[in-house]
C-alpha cells in the first residue's frame, strides 16, 4: 500500500500544460470553454486531432508500434487530466477506445493497413452504431439486420443515439447477421462508409436546441463489401462486450468534473449575495463543499481501478460506482452552476454560437451554462442508465 | 375549509382543459421560441375571449372579479398546457400594481385593455448585480423633469416586455424612496436587448435613457410602492406555483404512459420497481406541491409577514417538488428525455424557469428563516 | 374552494390549551417532554385517561350516545394538536380508533356493555395482535390458528410487535379460525384475556434500550370463550381492512412531528456555533427552512384529506403520501435535533428514568433526544414499510 | 500507486478478523454497556498480546515502528467488528502526543506501557459550551504552583477517561497560549462524572480542581501543542474512518444476508429490485467511504493546511455515507432492524459515534470550505 503518484508524473504534467498551453488555437479553447461539453464540433475535433498527431499524442493509449505512447495507466490519467484543464477539445473516444483497439486488435490486414493510419493522423471521423429505438439498455434486442448476398452485406435498420453520425467518414455497426440463433450469437460488427446509398441521416434536435451530436441513423439495403466485416460473422456481441468492459473508468468523467467544479468555484467567487461573494455564504460552501468531499471519492475510486486494486467483489461493480457517481456529480455540479447565477440562467445562448456575446448588463460566465446543464440530464441514461448500473451492483457486490 | 372545486372553477377548468389540449401540442410548444416577441397572438386572442384575462379585474373596469384562487385553478391548466402567455405579468401583476393608480378613468380604461388582451404589462424591476432584487435602493433614477419624472437606469431580465404594450417601472425617487411608475413599452428614451428565455418566453434588458413620464404616471411611492410591488410579487408566485403543480401533474401523466408502453428486457419498463418508485415519489412531492399552494393562497390575506411567510415556504416546497419531478420525468424517458421531440424536456425547462421566477428555491429558504428565527414578534 | 378554519375553532383550541395546563400533572408533563416519544408509560397512560375522562374527552372520536363529542374531522384535529402541543401523553389509538370502533360496531350486546364502559372510563388498557415473525408489511401470511373446540377457540401461534402486551388487559387477535380456504377468508377477530394460561409475554429491548413497549407474544393452548369473537367467524380480514383503512390521517404523525419541530427550533436558538446562536447560521437555517416547508406541506395535506377532498386519484395514494412523508419527517426531525447538539447526542440518558439529570455541565435539551432519534428509525417500517407504501401509491395513482 | 495489502498487512488482517469473529458476537457487543467503565480488560489483554497496541509505536519504546496505513488497515477490522476499546485515544492520540514528551526515559516509559497495555491515555480538551472543540482559548488555566503547574477547569465528554491511566490536558498557559499537560488519571484534585455512550464506550466530564503536576508534564506548549494536537486529532480522524468503512461493510454483508433469508410476499425480498438499489446505494457509498480513507492517509505528511483539508474532505464524505448506510441497513432489516437483538442497530449506533467524534460533517464542511474558498495561496 502506497499512495504517492510517480514524481516523474509531476514533471509530465507541466509537459502537457505546457503544450496545451502553447499549441490549443485560443478561439478552439474560447469555444470550449464556453461550451463546457463533453462534445466539441468536427472542425475542432479533427483540427486539434491533428496538432496532437503532430505531437505523437494523437492515439497516445495505442500500442507503441501503432504510434501509441506506451504510458501507463496513471500517466495517461495525468495526460487527459490536464487537456480538459486547457480546455482543449475532447480526445476521439471512438478512435481510441472502440474502433481503434478493434481494428488494431482484430481487423484484416487489409483494415489494418487502411485505418491505422488515417486514425493516427486524426484524418478519419466515426460514428458508433450500437444503439436502436427499440433497446436502450437492452442490446440484445438489436434489430438491424445485415444479409449477406455474394460478397456484399445488405444491412437494413436503424440506429440512434449515434453522436456525429452526420458528419462521419466512417460507422461501425453492430449487426444482426443470423437472426436463427439467440441474439448474442448472431450479432456482428461491421464498418460502413457513412456515404454509402441507402444511408439517411437525421439529427435529433436536444433539450438544449443542439443539433448538432446525437443523430438517428437508417439504413436501407445499403450494400458493405464482405471484406468490412470485423473479425468473425456472429461473435460482435463478444467484441462489443469487451470494448465496453475495457473501458472501466472513463464513465467517471472524472476530467471534466473536475474542470466544471473548478469553473463552479470560480462562479461562487464572482456571484454575489446582498453585496458579498456567494464564496463567503455558509449555506452555499456547504453545498460546494459536500459536491467537493464527492469529487475527490471519485477521482481515488478512478485511481483505484486504475492501480489495479484486488477487489473483494466483482470488479464490474467498481466499475459501476464510477459510472453511478460520476453521472450523478455531472448533475450536482451543473445545477449548482445554474443556481449560482439564479435567474440569469433561464436566458438562452445559442449553442451554435458559442462566442456569442452574453448581453451588455450580463458577465460572461453565464453563456451557455444552462445548455450544459440540460444536456447533462443525460449523464444518468447514456451508457447504461443508472437503474441498471445499480442492478449490476446490487449482484456483483452481494449476489442479489 | 373546502378543498373542492366551484362550479365556476370546475367549468372554467374543463374548459381550460379543452383549449389546451387542442392549442398546446407538441408541435405548438415546439414553435414557440421562434416567436421573436415571444406572444403566440391567436393564443392571447383566446384567453381574451374565454375571458381568462379579465378574471381578476374588478367589475367596474370590465372584468369579472375574481379572486386569486380561480386564477389559481386557472393556472393549472395553463401550466400542464406548457403556457407562456405572458398572463402572469399582465394579468396578475399587472393588473394589481395598475389597479393602484390614483386617477380612476386611466386606471379602468387600462384594466379594461387588459381584460380585452389589448394591453399587455410587465414589471422591470431587477437591475444588474441583483440577485431575485435583493438589492435595495433602485439605481434607476426618478428626477422631477416638467409636469412629471425622467426615468434613468437599466433594468434587467424584464419578463414579457418584448410583447409588452406598457411597463411598470421600480425607480429611486428624490426622497431616496421607491416609486412604481406607468410607462408605455415604446416611449421615446427606451432602448432594449430582447431574448428567449429556457422556457420559449422572452424578456428584455430595458435601458433607460431620461424616459419623460407625467406626474399621473406615479403609482405609488414610499412604502405604499413596497407595498404593491410585495403583494404583486406573492400573487405572481402564488400563480406560478399553480402553473408548476400543473406542468409536473402533466410531466407525471405522460411518464406513466411512457413507462407503461415502452419495453425492455422483454416487458413494459412500468413493471420495473425501481420505476415505479421513481413514480411514487413524483407523486408524492407534486400532492404536496398543490397542498402548498392552497397554503399560500389560505394566507394571501393575512399580515404581510405571515403572507410572505407562506408563499416562501410554498416556493421551497413547490420548487423541490418541481426539480424532483421534472428531473424524474426525464430519467423516466431515458434517451428520448433529452430530446426537444417529447413534452417531458419541454416540462423540465418549463419547471426550471418556473422555480427560479420570483425567487428561487434559496432565495425563499433564507425568507423562510427569517420568518421562523428573526421576527420580534415570534 | 375556501381555506378558512372555522372561526369557533380558534376558541375551542383555547379551551383545550386550559384545559391542558389546568389539568396535566407536572410530572406526567416533564415525563412526556423529556421523552417526546409517540408513546407514553402504561401508568401516565391510564392516568391521563382518567382525567379525560372525567371531562368527557377519553373517547372523544365515538359517536355521541356512546359517549363522544361528535366533533367534525376540524375540530378533533385541534383538539389533539393542542394536546400534543401541551405535551400530554398520548391517547390509546387502540382505545379510540381500532378495538372500540370495532365493538361498538360489530361486537355482540355483552361485548358492548362489558367494554365500551370500561374503555369510556379509561380502565382496560389493549394490546393489538396482528403482525407476526414471518408477517411483517404481508399480513395474508398470518399463521396463528384458533381451533374452535366445544364453545371454546384454542389459540396457538406468536404474535410480534405488540405493543404494551406485558401491561395489557385484553387483546384483540387476529388468528385464523379456518385453514382450509384462502388466507383473506379464514381470519377471525378474536378478544383474549392477557391472563389466561398459555400467554407468554416477551418484551423485545430495542435500539434505544427500552424494554417496555414492543413485546413478543407466545400463545400455547390458550382457550377463549367463544363468544369473544368479534362478529362473523372468516371476517376478520375483512374488519381489519376497515379499521386499517378508515383511519386516514393518523401515520402523518403530524401532531407530533409539530411538536418537536417547535422543540427543533428552541434548540436552535439554544446551541451555539462559534459563540453564536445556531438559529443565525445560514446553513442550518437553510436545513431547518426546508424541514419547516416540508412539515407546513404535510399539514395541508392532512387537511386536504380531512376535508373531503375529491381526490382524482385513488384516496390510497394520498393517504399513503402522509405516511411517507410524514416517516421522513419524524426521521428528518430527530437527526437535525442529533447534529444540533453535536457531540453531546452521544451521551446515552436511561429511557426508564425520564427526569434523570442533565449532568452538571450539560444543557437540559439534550436529554432522551438521541433515544428518541433512535427509536424514530422505525417510523418507516411499521404500518406498512416505506417501499410498501410506494409500490400502493403507483398503482393507485397511476395504475403501475 | 499501491491500493493494495502487504503480506503484513494481510496477516494483520487475517488475525484480527478472526478474533473479531471469535470475540466479538453480538452477545459480546451487548454485554459491552454492562461494564461500568466502558473497558472490556480480556479484550485488551488481547489487543496487547497480538501487537496491537504497539503497531505505531517507535521501536526505541518498544513498538513495532509502523505507519498509520497498518493501523488503518487494523481499523477496518475494528470496525467491522464494533469495537469500541480505547484504542484511538490510547494508540492513536495518547501514543502520538505523548511521543512529543521531551523526557526520553519518561516517555519511553509511558509508551513502552501503551505498548504492553498497561497505560490508556485520554485526551481531556473539549469544555462546556463548545461545540467540537471550536471555542479557541481553553477556559481551563494553568498556574505556575511550586515546580510546576496546578490545573484548573471542567472538561467535558472526554472519551475513555473513565478506564484511562494517564489523561492530556489542554490548558491555557500564563502567557494565553495553550499547553497540553500529562497527569494521571487519579491524581489529586481531579473528580468526575462519567457515562455511557451510545456505542458502548464511556466518557466523563473532568472537574480539575489545582490539580498539581510537575514542569516535565508539560508535554508543549504555544503553536506546537497546537500542532500536535492538529495531527493527533486527524490522525484519530483518519483511524475511527477506517473503523466507519469496516463498519459499513459489516453492516452491508448483515443487511444482504439477511434480504436473502427474510420471505415476504412469497419470496425472499431480496428479490425486489428497490431493496436491491437500496443495497447498490449502500455499495457505492461504502467504496466512496474507502477511497477517501486512502486519500486522507495520502496526505499524512502534507502541509498542515493540506491534510486538514484532505482529513474534512474524507470526514464529510465517510460521515455521510456512514448515514445512508446505516439507516438502510435498519430499513432492509424492517421491525428487527429498530430492536436490539440484531446487530444493524448496533452498526447503526456505532456508525452514529463515528460520524461525530473529532468533528462531524457539519463541522468538516465547513473547515473545508475554509481551504476551497479562503486560503490565502490558493
Amino acid at each position: 500500500m502506497h499512495f504517492e503518484l510517480d514524481p516523474e508524473l509531476q514533471a509530465f504534467r507541466e509537459e502537457v500544460r505546457a503544450f496545451v498551453r502553447d499549441n490549443l488555437p485560443e478561439d478552439m479553447k474560447a469555444r470550449q470553454m464556453a461550451a463546457g461539453s463533453i462534445f466539441c464540433s468536427h472542425d475542432d475535433e479533427r483540427a486539434w486531432a491533428k496538432i496532437l498527431a503532430k505531437k505523437g499524442w494523437q492515439v497516445y493509449s495505442w500500442p507503441v508500434e501503432l504510434g501509441g505512447c506506451g504510458w501507463n495507466a496513471m500517466k495517461s490519467f495525468v495526460f487527459e487530466d490536464e487537456l480538459y484543464k486547457g480546455f482543449a477539445p475532447p480526445l476521439s473516444f471512438n478512435t481510441l477506445h472502440m474502433i481503434g483497439p478493434i481494428i488494431y486488435k482484430l481487423g484484416s490486414q487489409e483494415q489494418k493497413d487502411h485505418f491505422l493510419p488515417l486514425m493516427r493522423h486524426g484524418d478519419v471521423s466515426w460514428a458508433q452504431g450500437f444503439s436502436e429505438p427499440g433497446s436502450g439498455s437492452d442490446l440484445a434486442s438489436l434489430r438491424t439486420r445485415a444479409d449477406l448476398v455474394g460478397d456484399k452485406y445488405v444491412i437494413n435498420g436503424q440506429k440512434i443515439w449515434t453522436s456525429g453520425a452526420h458528419e462521419a467518414d466512417w460507422g461501425f455497426f453492430l449487426v444482426k447477421t443470423d437472426t436463427t440463433c439467440k441474439p448474442q450469437l448472431g450479432m456482428s460488427f461491421l464498418l460502413v462508409d457513412m456515404k454509402t446509398p441507402g444511408i439517411t441521416v437525421r439529427t435529433i434536435p436536444q433539450i438544449n436546441n443542439d443539433e448538432h451530436h446525437l443523430c438517428e441513423v437508417f439504413l436501407e439495403n445499403v450494400e458493405v463489401p464482405a471484406g468490412n466485416l470485423i473479425g468473425e460473422a456472429g461473435k460482435g456481441w463478444t467484441y462489443a462486450k469487451m470494448l465496453l468492459e475495457g473501458e472501466r473508468t472513463g464513465s467517471s468523467y472524472i476530467f471534466w468534473n473536475k474542470r466544471e467544479m473548478r469553473r463552479l468555484l470560480d462562479m461562487a467567487r464572482a456571484e454575489k449575495l446582498n453585496g458579498n461573494p456567494i464564496a463567503q455564504d455558509p449555506a452555499f460552501r456547504a453545498r460546494l463543499a459536500a459536491i467537493q468531499a464527492e469529487l475527490t471519492a471519485l477521482e481515488w475510486s478512478v485511481l483505484r481501478v486504475l492501480a489495479d486494486e484486488e477487489f473483494t467483489y466483482g470488479t464490474a461493480a467498481a466499475s459501476s460506482v464510477l459510472k453511478v457517481r460520476g453521472s450523478e456529480l455531472q448533475h450536482a455540479i451543473t445545477e449548482a452552476q445554474v443556481d449560482l447565477i439564479g435567474e440569469k440562467s433561464l436566458r438562452v445562448y445559442s449553442v451554435h454560437d458559442l462566442l456569442s456575446d452574453a448581453g451588455t448588463l450580463w458577465p460572461d460566465h453565464v453563456v451557455n451554462r444552462t445548455n450544459m446543464a440540460l444536456l447533462t440530464r443525460a449523464a444518468t441514461i447514456f451508457g447504461g442508465a443508472k437503474q441498471v448500473q445499480k442492478n449490476i451492483i446490487a449482484k456483483a457486490a452481494f449476489g442479489l | 375549509m373546502d378543498f373542492n372545486y366551484s362550479d365556476m372553477q370546475q367549468m372554467l377548468l374543463d374548459s381550460a382543459g379543452k383549449l389546451i389540449a387542442d392549442t398546446y401540442t407538441l408541435e405548438d410548444i415546439r414553435h414557440q421560441r421562434t416567436i421573436a416577441n415571444g406572444l403566440n397572438e391567436k393564443n392571447w386572442a383566446q384567453f381574451a375571449e374565454l375571458g381568462w384575462l379579465a378574471l381578476p379585474i374588478p367589475e367596474d373596469a370590465g372584468g369579472l372579479g375574481c379572486g386569486l384562487e380561480d386564477v389559481v385553478v386557472l393556472s393549472t391548466a395553463l401550466g400542464r398546457g406548457l403556457a407562456v402567455e405572458p398572463y402572469v405579468s399582465t394579468v396578475v401583476v399587472g393588473g394589481h400594481i395598475v389597479g393602484a393608480l390614483a386617477d380612476e378613468d386611466a386606471r379602468n380604461a387600462l384594466l379594461g385593455q387588459v381584460a380585452t388582451g389589448a394591453a399587455r404589462i410587465a414589471l422591470a424591476h431587477g437591475e444588474p448585480g441583483e440577485r431575485f432584487g435583493d438589492g435595495g435602493a433602485r439605481s434607476t433614477q426618478a428626477v422631477p423633469s416638467g409636469n412629471g419624472f425622467a426615468l434613468t437606469g437599466r433594468k434587467m431580465l424584464v419578463l414579457d416586455a418584448p410583447s409588452a404594450t406598457h411597463i411598470i417601472v421600480s425607480a429611486t425617487l428624490d426622497d431616496g424612496s421607491m416609486g412604481l411608475f406607468l410607462a408605455p413599452r415604446d416611449a421615446s428614451g427606451i432602448s432594449d436587448e430582447s431574448y428567449a428565455l429556457v422556457d420559449g418566453a422572452a424578456a428584455s434588458d430595458l435601458f433607460l435613457d431620461g424616459v419623460q413620464v407625467d406626474a399621473g404616471a406615479l403609482i405609488a411611492s414610499g412604502s405604499a410602492a413596497e407595498t404593491l410591488l410585495s403583494e404583486a410579487s406573492d400573487r405572481a408566485a402564488i400563480a406560478l406555483m399553480a402553473q408548476a403543480v400543473g406542468a409536473m401533474e402533466g410531466c407525471n401523466d405522460v411518464s406513466a404512459e411512457y413507462i407503461k408502453e415502452r419495453k425492455q428486457f422483454g416487458q413494459p419498463i412500468g413493471k420495473f420497481q425501481a420505476l415505479q418508485h421513481i413514480m411514487a415519489d413524483m407523486f408524492v412531492s407534486t400532492h404536496q406541491a398543490r397542498s402548498m399552494v392552497y397554503y399560500a393562497l389560505a394566507h394571501l390575506d393575512a399580515s404581510p409577514e405571515d403572507r410572505q411567510a407562506a408563499v416562501s415556504a410554498a416556493k421551497v416546497l413547490v420548487g423541490t417538488a418541481a426539480q424532483l419531478v421534472s428531473r424524474s420525468g426525464i430519467q423516466l424517458h431515458g434517451g428520448y428525455g433529452v430530446t426537444d421531440e417529447y413534452i417531458v424536456s419541454h416540462y423540465y425547462r418549463r419547471l426550471l424557469a418556473l422555480e427560479k421566477l420570483f425567487g428561487d428555491i434559496d432565495h425563499h429558504v433564507r425568507r423562510l428563516a427569517v420568518h421562523m428565527f428573526d421576527r420580534a414578534d415570534a
